[in-house]
This record gives structure tokens, C-alpha cells and sequence, in this order.
């Protein structure tokens, strides 16, 4: 699964973007994250706070209870600041 | 007529409004924001950088456009939004809308900010003088703006 | 800094919106109104023909944005009112508001208007392609919209 | 005293001025409107409904009950439309 990374969430990774193959099972944006929080310290520390991280899936804007399967696109990244 | 613009080039705010103006519609409202040289509470600013979704940006801001011209009858509305490197003064932000009603076009205009600012997969950082930079934080009070349009 | 013109010419908005804009501050709302080809209920529209008080209205006006500039933290307003004879897709009038924050700049603008329509000493005059005229009548709309802004 | 007139009070009146001496004892808006009824079938028929009438003196808006004692410049109008 294609992953991106935006704002601070890019900085701390260190990565605009992965190609992930996922664990069996894992089928929520929630899952996603806490799985993420396991992958490395630098992703432990992006995704130490879920209340701080938004996800989109298939560039539509997508709670954590959203379910992920069949996704070719998810992306994490904070609250937004534009305009 | 909708005309979405994300980019790094400036705009031209004069001729943004002619362009909506063009057919003697009754009214047309504008908002421009700009980066400012003394954001609260920090050091001065040497730059703004702005970082965007690529794709989900256009379609999302498109949306939006569209959902606002039903509700208030807008004739056209546009949204420019740029990204990169700004410096204080520089222009961040043009959103114009064309309506036949004065309120219709300034409430249309004030949804789209509200929904920018809140909704957009845009992101700033701050760059300051002291060569520290920070992301900017999401604001309640804009949550608070957004919000106020739901019914 | 306020600028309050009443003139027959023409006004260039991205000139004005640029002026506004002057000082990094943060955000410039504006409103362009624009003559109508077709009125509501009424025959094709041949001219608008408008009409002022000289000495009151350019009184009046300053009055009223040195209010706005109190209530919403104005850093500039820019209020361009046109008299005398306008054609369809003509502009009739410019109000721009430069402030750090954007609802008080638009909210700022869409004060300004609401008082042009309801105590400027303004009239207009619509001259039909049938060669008869009709005065404009007042609004109740635009009183309710005006009387919204008081506490 | 010096009476302005603008829209269509000046259309119906045929005259955008007018200077006027006032009979003793007319102290009010409401008294002058009342008086321009008097004074020709054009002033009856332009003063007609004084609802439709505005006022303002020395160049700030006046209420009917307004004194008009010492002003130097009264206007009347129909009520606005500008912006």
C-alpha cells in the first residue's frame, strides 16, 4: 500500500512517501497507526499522538474508525493550516 | 465557472476580480490573505513555507467551490492558493466569488476561507530570524469559524 | 488609513486592493458592485443614473470607516462610491478593508455595504430600454441587513 | 434658510435649491414638511407622504421631531439607495 507523509509528519520520518505490504488483519486507519507506532523510533515517535494526526484515504479525509481495505492511497499528516 | 489554482506563482488580484466580473453579475467578493512579518507571540518571520496534498487539494477545493455556488448562487468562483517559499508581504491566498446578491457573495467568500483554513490538506511552517522554524498549529477559534457553517 | 473618494470615473480595483495591502498586514477583504443588465421585475436596463449630497455623503462616509476601523482593528479602508450615469457591467462601488485578522476584514466589508445601501445619501436611478425611469426604492431587506450590526 | 432637494423630490419640485424664508414659529421637521405641503400643488404632491421623506440637517440625518432652529441647510430626500 502506497503511504504518504505531510508537514512535520514528513520531517520526523524523514520520507514523503512508502510502499508498504501491510500485516494480515490490520484493517482500520486506528490499526494503521498503532501498527506505525511499532515500525521504528522515528515512526514510534511521528505517531506517539494519534489525537494529532489526521488520515485521508484515496485523497478523501477519513476517520480512524474508516476502514482501509482495498485503499491504493492512505496518507497521514496534522491538522491543516492553509488558507 | 470555477477556477481552482494551487501554485507557487503569485497572482493577480486585479485581474482575478475582472476575470469575475465579466458578466455583470451584481456583485463580487474577495478575500486576500498575506504573509505577515510579526505572527503573534513569535519572532519575525524571514519566510512562510507552504506545503500541500497534491491532488486531493485541487479535489477538495473543487468541493467546495462547487457546494458554495449552489448555496449562495454564485455565477463564478475562484480559489488560488500558493505554495512554497512565501516572505512576509508576499500574497498567500486569493479566493473571489460573483453572485447576484452582496451578502450571498460575502458569506460565499468567508465559507471558503473558514473551510481553507480548516479543511484544506494545506499545511504552513513558520521560518523565523533566529533560523528556528515551526508548524504552525491547528487554531480552535478556526475549528469555531468552520463549524458555524453546518447545519 | 482611510480613503473615501466619490467621483464619476472609474476605480481600478487591483489598484486599490495593491494600496490596501501596503503594509503585510494580513488579510484585505473587498466588495466591487457592478451595475445590472436586467433588474428583477423590470424591463433591460439602459443606464443607472446616480445621484448624491455633496459634503454629506463624503462626511458620512469617513464617519462610518473611522467606526469600522475601531470595531474590527482596520489597518486601511477604501470606500469608492460612483455617481452620475453607469451602464450595465459598470462598477457602482469599491469598499476594501486591510486587517490582521479575516473575519474582521470581511465582516468589516460586509458592514460598510450594509450602511451604503441605508444611510448613504445615495440614490439610483434606473433608466429602462422603454425610455421610462424609475427612482430605486429603499429596501426593507437591506434595513433588516443594516440593523444587524447594531447592539 | 437654505432647503435642498434630491431623487425624485427634486425631479417633482423642478428645483435642487431653494432659499426660503420660514413664517415665525415653525421650529420642527415634522412643521416644515407640513408647511412645503402649503406652498404649491408641486410641494403638496412632492411632500405628499411625509413617510417617504427624509431629512437632514446641516448635513446629518434629522428625525421629524428635530428643532430646526438655527440650522443653516435642510435637505429632503426619499429614502436611500446607494452601494
Amino acid at each position: 500500500m502506497r503511504i504518504l507523509y505531510f508537514a512535520w509528519l514528513r520531517e520526523k520520518l524523514g520520507a514523503a512517501e512508502e510502499n508498504l505490504d501491510l500485516p494480515p488483519g490490520l484493517n482500520t486507519v486506528a490499526a494503521l497507526i498503532a501498527w506505525q507506532q511499532t515500525r521504528s523510533p522515528a515512526h514510534a515517535a511521528a505517531f506517539a499522538d494519534p489525537s494529532l494526526i489526521r488520515c485521508a484515504i484515496d485523497l478523501e479525509i477519513a476517520p480512524a474508525t474508516a476502514s482501509i481495505a482495498g485503499a491504493s492511497e492512505v496518507a497521514f499528516f496534522p491538522p491543516v493550516t492553509g488558507g | 465557472m470555477i477556477k481552482i489554482l494551487i501554485q507557487q506563482a503569485d497572482f493577480n488580484a486585479g485581474a482575478e476580480l475582472a476575470a469575475l466580473q465579466a458578466d455583470a453579475v451584481g456583485g463580487i467578493a474577495s478575500f486576500i490573505g498575506t504573509v505577515r512579518a510579526n505572527p503573534a507571540d513569535n519572532p519575525p518571520l524571514t519566510a512562510l513555507y507552504l506545503e500541500h496534498y497534491p491532488g486531493m487539494t485541487e479535489r477538495a477545493l473543487t468541493k467546495i467551490a462547487e457546494q458554495a455556488a449552489v448555496e449562495w448562487s454564485l455565477t463564478n468562483t475562484t480559489i488560488i492558493h500558493r505554495i512554497g517559499r512565501l516572505t512576509p508581504g508576499e500574497n498567500i491566498v486569493f479566493v473571489g466569488t460573483a453572485s447576484p446578491h452582496r451578502q450571498a457573495a460575502l458569506s460565499a467568500t468567508a465559507f471558503i476561507m473558514d473551510w481553507l483554513k480548516t479543511s484544506a490538506p494545506i499545511w504552513k511552517r513558520e521560518d523565523f530570524s533566529t533560523g528556528q522554524s515551526a508548524w504552525v498549529a491547528a487554531k480552535q477559534t478556526d475549528d469555531k469559524a468552520a463549524e458555524k457553517w453546518i447545519k
